[in-house]
């Protein structure tokens, strides 16, 4: 139905510019076990967003490639958090962290779907969503236990990206109407919250006091990086309009 | 220096093992004795072959944002992660020799290193991922398949899983040609032109004739090397023909022939002076691939360092802990 | 700290001399004596004023690497640059009250400085490009104006170079438009979801009614500001009617009608919340233009260092050679 | 003719990629001076590449526009210096340096072409470039001899832009057919050697022991930055076909 396939259509979308993003770090990253971890974090979630967005295409008879490549950026529906810039190892750690401890609570819900397609995804999700979020925890705490220079920096990192954190938990018209097939975003706050807490707790970092943006993402409004992320994915594709690959 | 009789004593023994395991075309394992030359050799050759792994990341890495479906972006994604694994394996292995990971990347990093010149040309089309996929990583696996019965025990353990990985690479830079040659007028001439950049550099891959080749003599009494350069570079010419055909592209080289008289594939001149131009560090990228390295390596020392001092910490509270 | 009773009667004879000049509206200069209030109050709005030029960069920048025409390319990089310069002058005005660049630097990477509001929102298309010029800058320009008689000397002279400088960047934002409201019907659909985006935030702009606005007033006594925020609000709504009748496209506010009886426009209702929610904040951009901010200065520190360490050094040679 | 609107479209793609690069700055510089400093030369240059290009379109019948965003890469002339990243500041500066440090040369001895076309915006250009020299080679001055940091950052940026110098001052059989009308890069080369050579000197760094990297860019073959940098540069505009802005 519509609904549901607007549904899948947001995570489908996290997921394919989360990818898209942290497949920039391959060939760069701080060791070569990173190129690996991040890079399987991508292919993960390239999974993911392939599997959603092919079952978003079926309400309207568009592919996976259809949906990724043909559509302009106010039809996209990710949230800003996964659009923030991949930054230093340590944005991108903790822009990990949030979003991944934000999908273990949401896979883990939606693996109960009344929709069975989107219960398979999130059944298969939970398990690497999970590891994604150990990798960033481990790093969070190396990274706040490390150097002072590290510190420092992971610091700056979790205020820069917390802002982003509570578009990932409103509720709207479409997640109220979905009951039963998708848990409502706030019901995930609470476990999202404790795993945060307690791994902060752990690295000894606090709660950053900043001002939540506000976030558009699911109405199509994207921040500033966005256009610049889509113009680099579709370019090749829209140049060859009607081609195969 | 001071060599002791029963120091000298042991290295007799020793060589006598190493000479019986070759003659047996056995392998040789970390704690046995070798002689000086042949490790050095392996240090030289496992470096370097892992060097290539991780420049060789960047032609391709440089097409992950931009792969023009999904299903090639999961696909290139697996590839280069493919390559540092390839990285890592290597460097294990070299770490066997007595050499760290630290200076054989300090040597990269610093240029004291060599890796393959084919890795010094640029990847202006995706095309280029195809190419790459057939010709070099094909060039590779006829290299790298006799290298699975290396003497040395690491290094050909560690070929065995590249080379398996290889030629499934191989077969999907094969499949990106073949459906941009089979596609629009426009995908075909792509794929052309990649071809035509990759084709001769991939020739080139083998080194020079055996007759210019210093080394291989005592490498191939070594049971490191099995074939001479001309025979792999035949073997793969061979394998190319056919493939060409079902891709429907021309090869570059218009004086290739088949000899029925020695059943080998004659080549058209290969330039050797481009080949050592690239070598000598005046290719096309060989600037851009350093650079590329030691910028992702000083933007990380931070974490490095961070990681590291971490695990001291750990250590340390542990110890208390105890 | 002490203050002595020649001091006191300096301060009776400035403040005699600083009633005169405010009461005969005359300039008030740097060196002149001036009650500490005005100062804060000047330093304040003014620096405030710089950062929104330098924030306000932001925005705008965002589309220079990607304008579609190279005319228009030009003409967006020479209006961005006008913003620094802006940003130049009235930080040089400010410093002659006091505070120093590195202060009021400070004060807004580290939250502790305010800017105008308008640049916490995005820009996602290149229709934004014209909404701001013509809408932004066109309030601007309705409440700086009067600043260029503002009774502080090197405040008024830095805002008559502004003021020109603005009236031009808001013509060319009305070119973009009209440019887009005459084009395909995509462009034109682009210009009006632009000028729907931009124009509430625009009358947010003047601040909140009179009777709402606590320091107006003794900045009307000291002749800072000049008119009221609404009086200033109806001359900008009054300027755009006509305006969106040229463009053709249609003016957000459907509620907007002109009273005949007081000769004035009156709006729909302003939606105050949104207002204080991002002066609070909590606007859709606050954290992204203050990280670049912070971003651009760390990445340049180092710079900086080297450009005093060489004039100290520079400095150092010429005296010996003295 | 044909051959003197190849070589204004060598002239003017250097100018058009270099000044989209300097664009990348703006808001971003070290300081606001040198937002304005930047700003200007990318002003100066994309002024010069719409002089250029609008000639060398004469010749196809085509406008600047039509140039700068509808050819495809293997189409643009640019040499590869230019396309180098913009890095940091350092990197930027030296690329600078080089790179005016050229074109000093080029649009002296291009003010006394037959062409009166080329002529005309070479003198023109002449004075603006003088100015982009002594700006990059004071910075020179500063970063070499400013703190032990800027010091070892100017040293590495120089010896990564090197390379792409001798690409500068290759001739080939367009410049050969071109006496009279353009000079021989070749023929400009002792000039560039003389200015490189008295600021390094004053600077106290080493010419770069570098090997030259072979640029082909006249030919259309570029590095793996000018894929990144069109695609920005034209998508826009690509994506509105026969739309005027």
């Amino acid at each position: 139905t519509p609904p549901v396939a607007e549904y899948a259509m947001r995570l489908g979308d996290d997921a394919l510019i989360l990818s898209q993003q942290l497949g920039g770090w391959i060939s760069r990253a701080p060791e070569l076990e990173e190129d690996l971890a991040l890079g399987n974090i991508a292919l993960d979630l390239i999974g993911h967003a392939r599997a959603l967005l092919r079952y978003a295409g079926t309400a309207s008879d568009r592919s996976e490639d259809d949906l990724a490549f043909w559509r302009d950026e106010p039809e996209f529906r990710s949230c800003w958090l996964v659009e923030q810039p991949n930054g230093h190892f340590g944005d991108t750690i903790a822009r990990q962290f949030l979003f991944s401890a934000y999908q273990v609570e949401l896979y883990q819900a939606l693996a109960t779907s009344t929709d069975p397609s989107l219960g398979a995804i999130a059944g298969k999700a939970e398990r690497e969503v999970a590891y994604h979020l150990d990798h960033a925890a481990q790093w969070m705490l190396r990274l706040a236990g490390g150097t002072e220079e590290s510190r420092g920096r992971i610091t700056v990192s979790l205020g820069d990206l917390y802002p982003y954190v509570d578009e990932l938990f409103e509720d709207d018209e479409l997640t109220d109407r979905l009951a039963g097939v998708a848990p409502r975003p706030s019901s995930l706050r609470a476990g999202f919250d404790r795993t945060v807490a307690s791994v902060l707790a752990e690295a000894d970092l606090e709660t950053p006091a900043v001002k939540p943006a506000r976030g558009d993402g699911r109405r199509g409004g994207h921040t500033a990086s966005m256009g610049y992320l889509l113009a680099e994915m579709q370019w090749l594709a829209r140049r060859h309009p009607g081609a195969t690959w | 220096m001071v060599t002791t009789t029963a120091e000298l004593a042991e290295d007799e023994d020793g060589r006598a093992r190493f000479d019986a395991l070759i003659a047996a075309d056995q392998r040789i394992e970390p704690r046995d004795w070798m002689p000086d030359k042949y490790r050095r050799t392996l240090v030289r050759q496992i470096s370097q072959h892992a060097h290539s792994e991780i420049i060789g990341m960047q032609p391709e890495a440089n097409w992950i944002t931009r792969a023009p479906s999904l299903k090639r972006k999961a696909i290139l994604m697996a590839k280069v992660q493919d390559e540092a694994g390839h990285g890592l394996y290597l460097y294990a292995a070299a770490q066997t020799l007595g050499i760290s990971r630290e200076e054989m990347t300090a040597q990269l990093i610093e240029g004291r290193a060599r890796y393959s010149s084919i890795f010094n040309y640029h990847t202006p089309t995706w095309a280029d991922m195809g190419a790459i996929g057939w010709l070099v990583d094909g060039a590779a696996i006829c290299n790298q398949v006799p290298l699975c019965r290396a003497s040395y025990g690491p290094y050909g353990r560690a070929m065995v899983r590249i080379c398996k990985e290889e030629s499934f690479h191989q077969r999907q830079g094969f499949e990106i040609l073949y459906e941009l040659s089979h596609g629009t007028p426009e995908q075909k001439q792509m794929a052309q032109d990649a071809v035509d950049r990759w084709y001769w550099p991939s020739l080139m891959m083998f080194g020079p004739s055996d007759d210019a080749s210093p080394n291989s003599a005592q490498s191939m009494a070594w049971n490191i090397k099995r074939f001479s350069n001309d025979e792999l570079r035949q073997r793969f010419v061979g394998m190319c023909v056919p493939q060409f055909e079902a891709l429907g592209l021309e090869c570059p080289d218009k004086d290739l022939r088949y000899d029925e008289e020695t059943g080998t594939w004659i080549t058209g001149e290969i330039d050797w002076d481009e080949f050592a131009a690239v070598l000598d560090g005046r290719g096309p990228a060989n600037a851009a691939r350093l650079r590329h390295r030691r910028e992702a390596h000083d933007d990380g020392a931070w974490v490095r360092e961070a990681a590291a001092e971490y695990a001291r910490k750990q250590h340390d509270s542990e110890r208390v802990a105890v």
